[in-house]
């Protein structure tokens, strides 16, 4: 099973040379350091930065420089800052390559929750309703499950929707899921977790290939 | 021959704000928020107004300060996940909001500055973003509706600006102050040096001085920090 | 009667102190000439600059700095440079409050064609339909009769049109008019310029006040 | 870290353009056109292609080259009129033309870039250019929908660039460049001056190398006036 940091190592094989990627709140944020060396990846936060590096250096921090989850970050060589309308311009526009964000919900056929939960919590969807209409390659992190236990792969999402039909591929701390015609492909399982295990974890339709391939991190 | 939009302070930037008026902050969480212009709109408590801002500040910061007071009967934002004030209000129906995706929400700011009354996006679409909105098929994808914003002020923070009202905006500090610029019927700008008319660089310039109406030099900014984030000293 | 240097003087009256202005191509070009000392008036070409000052002396003209009639020209102190969307935003969004612009026909109910004579010359509105389409203060400049000595102000125009129901007032070699409710009206005539030669030279409904002033220039 | 789009020149850039494409060129009138690019395109012979430019170039310069060689089969403009071939052409109809409001133009290329496929504009109602075009009422007024332009290359010509593909455009050369840059599914950018890594002021950058895909330093240019207008020396 994996850790927060694991499912973002796993992610990070997902990163190919030359993509522009934008990285949401959570656990997504930290595949960031688990990118290999020599591989050309920018990263973008649609509050107005491409070129976005690590954490500042204690006492270098800068108020005015900060990702979208409000965190103080730095600028590498090449970096630019933009306003927010030509921020979404480059996500709307499909120029980001890779989205990857977190979920309360994803359902069999690519919908996918995580604004809002009526009357108990609503922080709002932030930029993530236009990253999941607009990328081609949505990939999300999450756990397999939430804190009663309960699958957040379903058949249907019961939460409101961020994104109809978007999401290709969910990383938990299980495994390594497609969706396509309406079902979960099981494509490979976290270390020392079993199919077993996935399938009782897993609410929406699930379908097996003959050969589960273990997660090589 | 440049028309000059220099004002003597905040308090006559704001001087005609009135009860029940739209306004637009510019601002990402606390960064590049116009803190003079909101501790103003604390001070004249002008009340029952909309504010147009993409957050709602923090609880006793930002436009936490105006929610504190029930300045604000409604919000037009994307996120509001860091004001435990906002949460309460808005569910017990004090007040009234409007979440919006956060490309739509800059998209219509700069749509109401720029003459466009209307444009079709892809986001918010199959979710109850777009209950009611017309929605249209582009290769073969449904897009949504989404009409222009505007307001009656736009309060917007720069870090150089000059007497002409030409604004240039600091690292991420940018973030929808341009477009609220763009958008704002009287727009006011805070800067934190207003610089020599000929001292800016036309080529450099964030916002055409154009599209602002009244500029002036704010004080004690506190540029507050959220998410104090640091990496190892190597 | 006046040339054209006389009218782009009695246009220069038009401007207010504080007004963004554009000048179209030709004859409104020369209203900057004409603009008051002490007036506080910026001048924006849709090309992309606004703070337009004079032609440039010899020997320090720069091919990256022209207007949108392609001449060279300089930058004043305030000026600033931008795009052609931030441009058209500018004018489209009603923050340029004054436009002058040439025109073969006005019609009586304020519509304009200036852009197209069907099988002989086509050379493209460039900017003039967003800019008749926007502004809420369109003066045209233009001759009163074309060469032909037809006139130009008419009941409806005969080519291509521009906009509709957007001049409010006409400045020419013989006079000032005004257009409302769907006629012509004699505001000033030019010096030396009697009514009756307007009378004859104007084809739309013209309505005549009791005095009609001669212009001060 | 950073993205690199940096090529060896001209023929690298243009290698694979292909008769029949679409390609959007920046440039107001003569002023910050691509000329390495028109150059290639002219000396490989690519043709029968639909060229989106705000201008047509001259007689013997810019687009003018393309087009006295045939290789154009459309043009989208708003202006052309400093060009006797085009004019030639078009009144014979050997050339295909649409004549575009310049706003509409420039916002129909951001569009293409941004994502959104549709937007309103007052621009053109009730003239021949609104025929056949949804027209709709907003706040009173009527707008013509217009749609999104995109291009298989877009050419785009800065003063200075750096291998992410970061642009800075220099006066009013910046014109059309920026939403071309943004609306081509390749987008070559020639520079005056390729600058290291690390040397652009994020700050300054207009055009983010996001929207480029190849860059290289250009040769040569002429940089031709149209119109040299002077004023006396006093």
């Amino acid at each position: 099973m994996l850790d927060k940091n694991g499912i973002a190592r796993r992610i990070a094989q997902e990163v190919q040379n030359g993509q522009y990627v934008n990285l949401g709140i959570g656990i997504p944020t930290l595949v960031a350091n688990h990118i290999p060396e020599g591989l050309d990846v920018e990263f973008q936060s649609e509050n107005g930065i491409l070129g976005m590096g690590p954490f500042p250096i204690e006492g270098t921090e800068d108020a005015d420089l900060i990702n979208a989850g409000k965190q103080t970050i730095t600028a590498l060589p090449g970096a630019v800052f933009f306003d927010s309308a030509t921020s979404f311009a480059m996500i709307r526009g499909q120029h980001v390559q890779l989205t990857v964000l977190g979920a309360m919900e994803v359902s069999a056929n690519g919908d996918i929750a995580n604004w809002k939960i009526p009357g108990k919590m609503v922080k709002g969807m932030g930029g993530a309703m236009d990253l999941v209409a607009s990328a081609e390659n949505i990939v999300v992190a999450m756990m397999h499950t939430n804190r009663a236990g309960e699958s957040k792969l379903l058949s249907t999402c019961s939460l409101p929707l961020t994104g109809v039909g978007c999401v290709k591929r969910v990383v938990t701390n299980l495994a390594v899921m497609d969706i396509k015609d309406g079902a979960f492909h099981l494509v490979e399982r976290a270390p020392g977790v079993t199919v077993e295990e996935i399938v009782n974890a897993t609410d929406g339709a699930l379908i097996l290939p003959d050969l589960v391939p273990e997660m090589s991190l | 021959m440049a028309i000059s939009k220099e004002i003597n302070g905040v308090e006559e930037a704001c001087k005609d704000v009135k009860d029940g008026m739209t306004f637009m902050l510019g601002g990402f969480g606390l960064c590049g928020i116009p803190e003079n212009c909101i501790e103003e709109l604390v001070r004249l408590g002008v009340k029952d107004v909309t504010c147009i801002s993409n957050n709602a500040g923090v609880d006793n910061f930002g436009l936490g300060k105006l929610l504190k007071k029930s300045q604000i009967r409604k919000m037009i934002s994307s996120y509001v996940g860091e004001n435990e004030e906002f949460e309460r209000q808005m569910l017990s129906g004090e007040l009234e909001v409007d979440l919006i995706p956060q490309g739509s929400l800059a998209e219509r700011c700069r749509a109401g500055g720029a003459g466009i009354p209307a444009f079709y996006t892809p986001a918010g679409y199959g979710t109850e973003v777009a209950e009611g909105k017309e929605v249209r098929e582009f290769n073969g994808k449904p897009h949504v509706l989404e009409s222009a914003l505007t307001a009656d002020f736009a309060f917007v923070k720069a870090w150089k600006g000059d007497a002409s009202g030409n604004l240039i905006y600091k690292a991420t500090s940018r973030n929808f102050n341009p477009m609220m610029a763009m958008a704002g019927k009287i727009t006011v700008a805070e800067v934190e040096e207003l610089v020599p008319l000929g001292s800016l660089d036309p080529n450099e310039i964030h916002t055409p001085g154009i599209f602002v109406q009244r500029i002036f030099q704010g004080k004690a900014y506190e540029k507050r920090i959220e998410q104090r984030t640091v990496s190892q000293n190597k």
